[in-house]
């Protein structure tokens, strides 16, 4: 008797509650996205909400409408967080590669400082003041899209301009907009001249205000009329593919640096490298 | 008069959260932001009166009766998942409003230990009925006065400059202590 | 089979299974267990009751019990009374002796209390708290004696100390008790002790 | 004309006088007659506790700034100081040193820099140190002394609040009176006895607009009609509003510690829910609760609503709503 | 996704992994019972037990049970092995069965055991789930240890019962209440977190 | 008399005293005048004049390019030098009309008064003031002829005009109110005629008395009101000074119109009065220029254009530890970098003094002063806090936008924090998130 009565209660009270799933589940069914199930059947079930959700399903469900990261649950680390990217197909494809280049050389001692700056010291904050700068276009180097880059890519260089990291930029383009002045560009990886100089100030004003600011003098634009223009007495770049490698000398007399090559050092190298060669 | 007394010391005296630990989970894990603080802890409320109402009903019915008091853990496990799961299904089925609004934290909260905490200590103070229920109700809600508060002191938090070791669940637990110590001060306040 | 049926199936298997497995732990464990909980009961008695060799239950109502404490041959010797009520956090559980007439508190030891521990926690050190409580005159209404005595024959028979900082606790375990005797008198009195289950076992 | 670099910075190019040194200085200064007095009161006890927690709390600050590389401006603002202050004014006499310095490890460390230091604490922090070393030391901080000015060895001596609850006071005539409150020569921690001395200090405060009028007044009003309501029902159960008003750290928690603006709520509506709530926790407690005095748990408790006060109070914006 | 050394499955539950440090789950526990080391250490090993046990079972029937009913049979299965064990200590354990109180039978929602089953055991072999929740329950019962040990001697003063600070101790009281419980709680994780960042960056 | 005023404010020193008692001095037109095309709220005017070309004084150089937007006059009569990019009071350099005087300040022939002005009718005034290029001179440079063009929706019943000058040390409008009373009187009836309202007030702050004394003299026998007000800043903002004097709140987001009201500057009404009457359009305005820094404080009638280093060397030039220069008031001007920007149509003051680098900057201690003062009844740390923190929904939310910057929070602020600065960020951001939004 006392081992019937146990087994029999519990016995009738899963058959009671199991059936009233099943019906329930049954009747009540609700249409809905095969894939937050899938999502939730990756997840580990904790439902312990350190994702910042009420619990895996709601999760999985933010996941599916793409308001969660697939990477969210901590719980479930990278393996589940592999799983949800592949049943949401967000495997990357192979795309271009690109990376942020930052177009200006408004260093600390080339560029002229406006006075005493005793703002906000963010860039954002800066810029809404005018800057700390006397070139209104220019980086004002406190470093806004430095914090904004979540991969490391990018540092405060000595000279009070920020350096991408090249290895580590993943284009995500975070700093293409926290640069209050729109410094930045994504561009691709093998793209190696570019004009470093955003002003629009006129030729007087902007040789005034900063050593390496594009004057307009137009030297480069003459080098390579069609690829280089001059728009607002501001050289532009138009189409870096077709620059005659040969006419990169001619570019490179800018008289400000404020147009050139990306990484001389690494080609000048190269060039040595086949001179060598050549000689022995 | 007694149930009263009953209601304010679940809420107050023997909270929940602060004075049984029941329900740490939830309460670091959705009082980041106000807004599902409240759900959730409406949520919880609910359940928590349904369950006070359940357990009593299959302690007093069955497992006393029959002796079998060994199969508590179980048989209210078993029946407090399947009824959640069930009421959530009818809520989503019924009125999805309020299923936005609460249901999607009532999957969370059937493996809480809040809910079958609440389950065991009723049948351990061998509760009336009545009891059983307000004890519930109040309990239920002594877990959303908890839950809200914290995530109004989070919200504030995140403006503030803490320690980076300590953001989220470190200060939090902080400030959980400081705010168990302040409910102290309610201790000794209702004799039942 | 339908998935319905497997779903049923499997719960139900899994319920029987487990449950079966349960009872068998339970019926081995039943009797241990049992024996524990009448062991701190019959433990509690035979301390609160001096002289008691076996013990009796009288009566049970929530928070509230009365056990009859017996020599081996019999006769009474006191009743032991098993009272709780909330303290300063929660609940405190104790026993008491009383001798046949309901006169003397004889003794009180504390089953269960989640008092503050150095504070109300101290209701059941020996040297603080229950010491004071040996033979209690209960004729009259007992009081509590404030500020604390170091030692009990600094108290009127029909006081009880406090403890320093637990004035709460010292008080409610008071109140415990003078309900629980008024209880026991009425219980005595109207031959409510005699009555239900219990008689018929006897 | 000059050629030096002007200063560039977004208007307003005006500032006003005050400054955060300046308002703590300014309480500092105040708490001085009620610090005076609990130095005639409790003689050299009072001094060593001031010293060990003041000291204590500098160097919990100098420790948490220099770890987390912040300047050290800080340390000299003046706030650690009232903070250290306020602390031993809650403390009991007679309280072991080596707590005090806990007390006051804890005030700073746990009730400020946990938080992101000055400014960013949901709690006031003197009062986080007194409920920790109340919860730790329980015994040792409701025993009391009587003030060395009136009997030469320190006897343990109920305070008046104690005295009510505990023993009955009203019904045996014993109740301290209320003249004995104001001037101070009652039990109790060591700042609070004095009225008189609080009241000078809080003028000051006022005098200086250190203090938002609303937090005292608030308090004042909710404690008075609460215990008061409860006196007129029954005056031989229940104390005088009055009596209630000057007892324990009623004035020292009103007027210095709720008042505490970075624990305090920012909008006016806030401002006012906080302190009659405040004044309502302190009767309901001391009244009906397990405690003689709830001064200290009402503000804390109070202080976990001041985030969702403000939050919900925000003022209406000029023009907002329906028009006039 | 088993392309983990059966050393490091265990390994990972110690600190990587952590069910209470790095997950934040089964807090209710933690804190409840750690008042004394002697009860952090029960509920430690009661957790293990009801762990191990389960991981096997669910690890060997996982197959066989549809997935709509699959969290309600392993929670039946996990209160099961919970009322073993709360049975055999109130049998042979009774003192600490009662200072442990309901903790005992919350172990049934304890989110680390349904945690594992969900993550793990229903999904992997039974040796890797038996490892894994041996890891797990190391882990568990580590952090219980650790937290139990602050609280006692801070709050007694005592080690298992045992004076270890000398009497000119005085005990914080605080630590043995609630309030104490999530103070410590809260600064041993942020020491945990200062730790393996600091780490981390060595690593790094 | 009870004197009005709004809830809020506050109270900076007011320093006054160093002009209040110097007549307005015409300054002489300098040797070249720099005349920004981008002087209005709105978009820049477009040049109609190139290198080389002779213009005449009054003549238009720069031609409105949209509604919001004014026409730009030559300042003196002389050759233009170029139209080229030049320093910028608002920071960025923008173009301008550089312009060598040749000192005989020939009037263009075009420029035509009126006989009888009080007759005109509503569009023939909104013409006049159009051609005459003239904009809100009270700071916000709006195209007053846009002001004068009521919505037909929204009919406007109440002129005020702004003669309350709250911020410290300017005196310019308080010296017209005294040299050119009736100049202002009569604008401001124009206005009332253009707009079609029916009733005028003039507000004057009380630290301001014989002015107002001098008014109630001149309107004892007209309709027109004057209203003393308590000096205190911000008085003069429209929204605190319509519920100053009218009880009605403008609503949040909104603009006076929707209360029926039309703000004016007094520099405004006289600038509207001499269009209309003398056809002579917008190239000089009185402006105060003073501070601690400047060696001969005054008040002086300057052409547009006229940099900031020729005015200040006209007033004995700088003192050497001057260290700021702003435009504007204390509270709400621009510091600039260089004394080499010119005067435009909003510069109300130049100032110079010299202040100590900045204490230290606490952090917020949550007084809640900043929210006491602030005269739009913000909480001025809450949305410092949003914006420091890119909470960019609270802080529109809290009613970031309606921030007037009047400087209050931050003037009265213990720990030193630049809120403007913050809030102004701030709103920056939202309105960003809001295009981003709509785009
Ligand atoms: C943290 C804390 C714990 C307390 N615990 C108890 C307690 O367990 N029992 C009790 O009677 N009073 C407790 N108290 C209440 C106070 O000590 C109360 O003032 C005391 O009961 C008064 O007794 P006394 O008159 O002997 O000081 C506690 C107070 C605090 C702050
Ligand atoms: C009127 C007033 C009352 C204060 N009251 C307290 C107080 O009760 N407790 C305290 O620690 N500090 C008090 N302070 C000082 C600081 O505000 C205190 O250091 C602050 O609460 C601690 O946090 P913070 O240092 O982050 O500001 C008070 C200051 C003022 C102006
Ligand atoms: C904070 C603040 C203060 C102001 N103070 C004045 C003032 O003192 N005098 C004034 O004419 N305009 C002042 N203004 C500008 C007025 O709000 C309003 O724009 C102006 O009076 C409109 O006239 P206008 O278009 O003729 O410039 C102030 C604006 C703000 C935001
Ligand atoms: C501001 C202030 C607050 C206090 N709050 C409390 C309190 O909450 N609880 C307490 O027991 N003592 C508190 N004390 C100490 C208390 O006033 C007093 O000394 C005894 O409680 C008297 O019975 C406080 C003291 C001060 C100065
Ligand atoms: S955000 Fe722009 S301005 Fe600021 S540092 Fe980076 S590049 Fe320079
Ligand atoms: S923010 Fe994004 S795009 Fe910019 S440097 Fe970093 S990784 Fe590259
Ligand atoms: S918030 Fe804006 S409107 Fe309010 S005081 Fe500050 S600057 Fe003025
Ligand atoms: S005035 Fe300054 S310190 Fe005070 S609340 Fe405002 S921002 Fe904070
Ligand atoms: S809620 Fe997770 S263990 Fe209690």
């Amino acid at each position: 008797m006392s081992f019937l009565i146990p087994v029999l209660t519990m016995t009738v009270l899963s058959l009671l509650f199991s059936t009233g799933l099943v019906i329930a589940y049954k009747k009540l069914k609700v249409e809905e996205d095969p894939k937050i199930e899938a999502v939730n059947e990756a997840l580990p079930q904790a439902n312990c909400a350190a994702c910042g959700f009420s619990g895996c399903r709601a999760f999985a469900e933010a996941v599916v409408k793409g308001t969660a990261e697939s990477n969210g649950c901590p719980v479930g680390g990278n393996d589940v967080a592999a799983e949800v990217a592949e049943i949401l197909g967000v495997s990357a494809g192979t795309v271009l590669q690109r990376v942020a280049r930052l177009h200006c050389r408004g260093t600390k001692e080339a560029a002229a400082s406006r006075g005493l700056y005793l703002g906000v010291t963010t860039c954002a904050a800066s810029h809404i003041i005018g800057g700390n700068k006397q070139c209104s276009y220019g980086c004002m180097g406190y470093g806004d899209c430095v914090l904004s880059c979540q991969f490391d890519a990018m540092e405060m260089g000595e000279d009070g301009l920020p350096v991408v990291i090249e290895e580590n930029c993943t284009a995500c383009g975070k700093c293409v907009e926290a640069c209050p002045r729109g410094l930045y560009e994504l561009h691709p990886i093998e793209q190696n001249i570019f004009v470093y100089c955003r002003s629009l100030d006129g030729p007087k004003t902007s040789r005034k205000f900063c050593k390496n600011a594009c004057i307009a003098c137009g030297i480069c634009a003459r080098a390579c009329p069609e690829q280089i223009i001059m728009e607002n007495n501001l050289a532009v770049i138009r189409d870096y593919k077709n620059i005659d490698p040969e006419k990169i000398p001619a570019i490179e007399k800018c008289p400000t640096n404020a147009i050139g090559r990306f990484k001389i050092e690494e080609i000048e190298m190269d060039e040595r490298n086949e001179a060598e060669t050549n000689a022995g | 008069m007694e149930l009263l007394a009953l209601f304010i010391s679940a809420i107050l005296i023997n909270n929940f959260v602060l004075y049984y630990f029941l329900g740490i989970c939830p309460f670091l894990g959705v009082s980041k932001k106000l807004d599902s603080a409240i759900s959730m802890g409406l949520a919880v409320t609910f359940v928590m009166t349904i369950t006070a109402v359940i357990s009593w009903m299959i302690n007093n019915w069955i497992l006393i009766p029959y002796n079998i008091g060994y199969l508590q853990t179980v048989a209210f496990i078993l029946v407090i998942a399947s009824l959640v799961q069930l009421v959530e299904m009818f809520i989503r089925k019924m009125s999805p409003p309020l299923y936005q609004a609460l249901g999607i934290y009532l999957p969370l909260i059937t493996t809480n230990c809040a809910i079958m905490g609440l389950a065991l200590l009723a049948a351990r103070k061998y509760y009336t009925f009545f009891e059983a229920v307000v004890f519930g109700t109040g309990s239920g809600i002594g877990f959303t006065l908890a839950i809200v508060l914290m995530a109004g002191i989070r919200e504030q938090l995140d403006l503030a400059d803490v320690p980076e070791p300590l953001k989220g669940a470190g200060i939090a637990l902080i400030v959980a202590g400081i705010m168990a110590l302040a409910f102290t001060g309610f201790s000794g306040m209702i004799k039942l | 089979m339908s998935l319905s049926s497997k779903m049923i199936l499997s719960l139900t298997c899994v319920g029987l299974i487990s449950s079966g497995f349960l009872a068998g732990v339970g019926i081995w464990t039943k009797d241990k267990i049992a024996f524990n909980v009448q062991q701190e009961i019959e433990q509690a008695i035979k301390t609160v009751v001096p002289g008691t060799a076996v013990s009796e239950k009288l009566y049970e109502e929530r928070a509230f019990a009365v056990y009859a404490g017996k020599t081996e041959d019999g006769s009474l010797v006191g009743y032991a009374v098993y009272a709780s009520g909330s303290g300063f956090q929660d609940t405190i559980t104790m026993m008491f002796g009383t001798d046949i007439e309901v006169k003397k508190l004889t003794r009180l030891t504390i089953l269960k209390q989640t008092e503050t521990p150095g504070l109300g926690a101290n209701i059941e050190k020996e040297d603080l708290f229950l010491k004071f409580w040996e033979d209690r005159d209960i004729r009259t209404i007992l009081t509590l004696h404030k500020p604390a005595a170091s030692s009990p024959n600094e108290l009127t028979p029909t006081e009880i100390n406090t403890i320093t900082g637990a004035t709460i606790s010292s008080e409610s375990v008071l109140k415990i008790v003078n309900l629980s005797l008024e209880k026991l008198r009425e219980k005595i009195k109207h031959g409510g002790l005699l009555g239900g289950r219990e008689k018929d076992g006897n | 004309m000059t050629d030096k670099a002007l200063l560039l910075e977004s208007s307003p190019h005006f500032r006003d006088q005050d400054s955060v040194p300046k308002i703590m200085y300014a309480v500092i200064l105040s708490l001085f007659p009620a610090v005076l007095a609990s130095i005639y009161f409790f003689r050299w006890r009072a001094l060593l506790l001031y010293a060990c927690c003041i000291v204590g709390g500098l160097v919990t600050e100098a420790l948490f700034l220099w770890i987390r590389k912040k300047p050290m401006n800080s340390l000299w603002d003046g706030s650690v100081i009232i903070t250290g202050l306020l602390l031993a004014m809650t403390l009991p006499p007679e309280l072991s040193l080596d707590s005090a310095v806990i007390g006051a490890v804890v005030a700073v460390g746990l009730g400020k820099h946990v938080f992101g230091g000055l400014g960013h604490n949901i709690f006031n922090p003197a009062l986080v140190g007194r409920a920790f070393l109340q919860t730790a030391f329980p015994v040792a901080m409701t025993t009391w002394t009587a003030p060395a000015a009136l009997s030469v060895d320190a006897v343990t001596f109920a305070t008046p609040l104690g005295n009510l609850k505990f023993d009955a006071a009203l019904l045996e005539g014993t109740l301290t009176p209320v003249k004995d409150l104001f001037w101070g020569n009652v039990g109790g921690s060591l700042g609070e006895t004095s009225a008189i001395a609080l009241l000078i200090g809080a003028a000051f405060l006022f005098y200086k607009k250190a203090i938002d009028w609303k937090i005292p007044a608030g308090i004042i009003l909710s404690l008075t009609v609460f215990t008061g309501i409860f006196w007129l029902i029954r005056p031989d159960t229940y104390a005088t509003p009055l009596f209630h008003l000057m007892a324990g750290g009623m004035i020292l928690g009103a007027f210095f510690m709720a008042t505490d603006m970075v624990t305090s709520p920012i909008t006016p509506r806030g401002t006012w829910i906080y302190a009659l709530g405040i004044g309502l926790l302190v009767g309901l407690i001391r009244l009906f609760g397990g405690l003689a005095e709830g001064v200290m748990f009402s503000i804390l408790f109070m202080n976990m609503f001041v985030p969702l006060l403000n939050r919900f109070s925000r003022p209406r914006i000029l023009g907002e709503g329906r028009g006039k | 996704m088993a392309t983990k050394t059966l050393s490091a499955e265990y390994v990972k539950g110690l600190w990587d992994e952590n069910p209470v440090f790095r997950q934040l789950l089964g807090l209710c526990p933690t804190l409840a019972v750690t008042n004394a080391v002697i009860n952090g250490i029960a509920m430690g090993l009661a957790t293990t037990f009801v762990l191990l046990l389960s991981s096997l079972v669910v690890s060997l029937i996982k197959k066989v049970i549809p997935n709509q009913v699959r969290i309600a049979s392993y929670i039946v299965i996990i209160a099961c092995f919970v009322t073993v064990a709360d049975l055999f200590l109130q049998a042979f354990f009774y003192p600490i069965s009662k200072a442990l109180g309901p903790y005992v039978p919350l172990i049934v929602v304890n989110c680390v055991i349904l945690g594992r089953q969900e993550a793990f055991s229903s999904k992997n072999s039974v040796g890797r789930s038996m490892i894994d929740a041996l890891g797990m329950s190391t882990g568990f019962v580590l952090a219980l240890l650790l937290l139990s040990s602050v609280r006692e001697i801070l709050g007694a003063g005592t080690f298992l019962g045992i004076q270890v600070l000398g009497s000119w101790f005085k005990p914080w009281i605080i630590m043995l209440l609630p309030a104490g419980a999530f103070i410590a709680f809260g600064l041993l994780l942020g020491l945990a977190l200062l730790i393996e960042s600091k780490t981390q960056k060595r690593r790094a | 008399m009870k004197i009005k005023t709004f809830p809020r404010g506050t109270h900076p020193p007011e320093q006054k005293s160093l002009t209040a008692g110097s007549p307005l001095e015409s300054m002489p037109p300098p040797e070249k005048v720099f005349i920004p095309l981008h002087q209005h709220f709105g978009s820049p005017a477009k040049a109609i004049v190139q290198k080389g070309d002779e213009v005449l004084l009054g003549q238009k150089i720069g031609e409105a390019t949209a509604l919001f937007s004014a026409d730009v006059h030559a300042s003196v009569s002389g050759k233009v030098l170029a139209v080229d990019g030049y320093n910028h009071p608002l920071g960025k350099p923008v173009l301008a009309v550089s312009i060598a005087n040749n000192g005989e300040d020939r009037p263009d022939p075009g420029i035509s008064g009126t006989e009888n002005p009080l007759s005109l009718e509503p569009e023939a005034i909104r013409t006049k003031v159009k051609e005459a290029g003239i904009v809100g001179l009270g700071g916000a440079g709006f195209p007053t002829a846009v002001k004068l063009s009521p919505p037909k929706d929204k009919p406007i019943d109440t002129v005020i005009i702004n003669g309350c000058e709250c911020e410290p040390l300017l005196n310019a409008d308080y010296r017209l109110l005294i040299e050119f009373a009736d100049h202002v009187l009569q604008g401001a009836e124009l206005v009332r005629i253009a707009t079609g309202a029916d009733r005028i007030i003039i507000g004057i702050e009380d630290n301001k008395k014989d002015a107002f004394a001098l008014f109630k003299d001149k309107t004892l026998d007209s309709q027109i009101e004057i209203v003393l007000l308590k000096t205190k800043y911000p008085q003069g903002a429209e929204k605190n000074l319509i519920s100053a004097l009218l009880d009605r709140k403008v609503p949040k987001g909104g603009l006076p119109f929707d209360v029926g009201v039309v703000v004016q500057n007094v520099g405004t009404a006289k600038a509207i009065w001499d269009a209309v009457k003398t056809g002579r359009p917008l190239y000089e305005r009185a402006l105060t220029v003073s501070g601690s820094g400047v060696n001969n404080p005054k008040n002086l009638i300057v052409r547009i254009g006229t940099l900031f280093k020729d005015v200040l060397e006209f007033c004995g030039g700088q003192e050497n530890d001057a260290n700021i220069l702003v435009m504007g008031g204390p509270m709400m001007g621009l510091s600039q970098w260089t004394s080499d920007v010119p005067v435009i149509k909003g510069t109300s003051g130049i100032l110079s003094w010299q202040t100590d680098p900045p204490f230290f900057v606490h952090t917020c201690i949550q007084c809640a002063r900043c929210v006491g003062h602030c005269p739009m009844n913000l909480v001025p740390t809450r949305l410092m806090k949003y914006a420091k923190n890119d909470h960019i929904k609270e802080a529109e939310d809290w009613g970031i936008l309606d921030c007037v910057e009047c400087g209050c929070c931050q003037y009265i602020c213990p720990a030193g924090i630049p809120l403007v600065h913050w809030i102004r960020l701030g709103k920056n951001n939202v309105m960003i998130e809001k295009r981003k939004k709509s785009a």
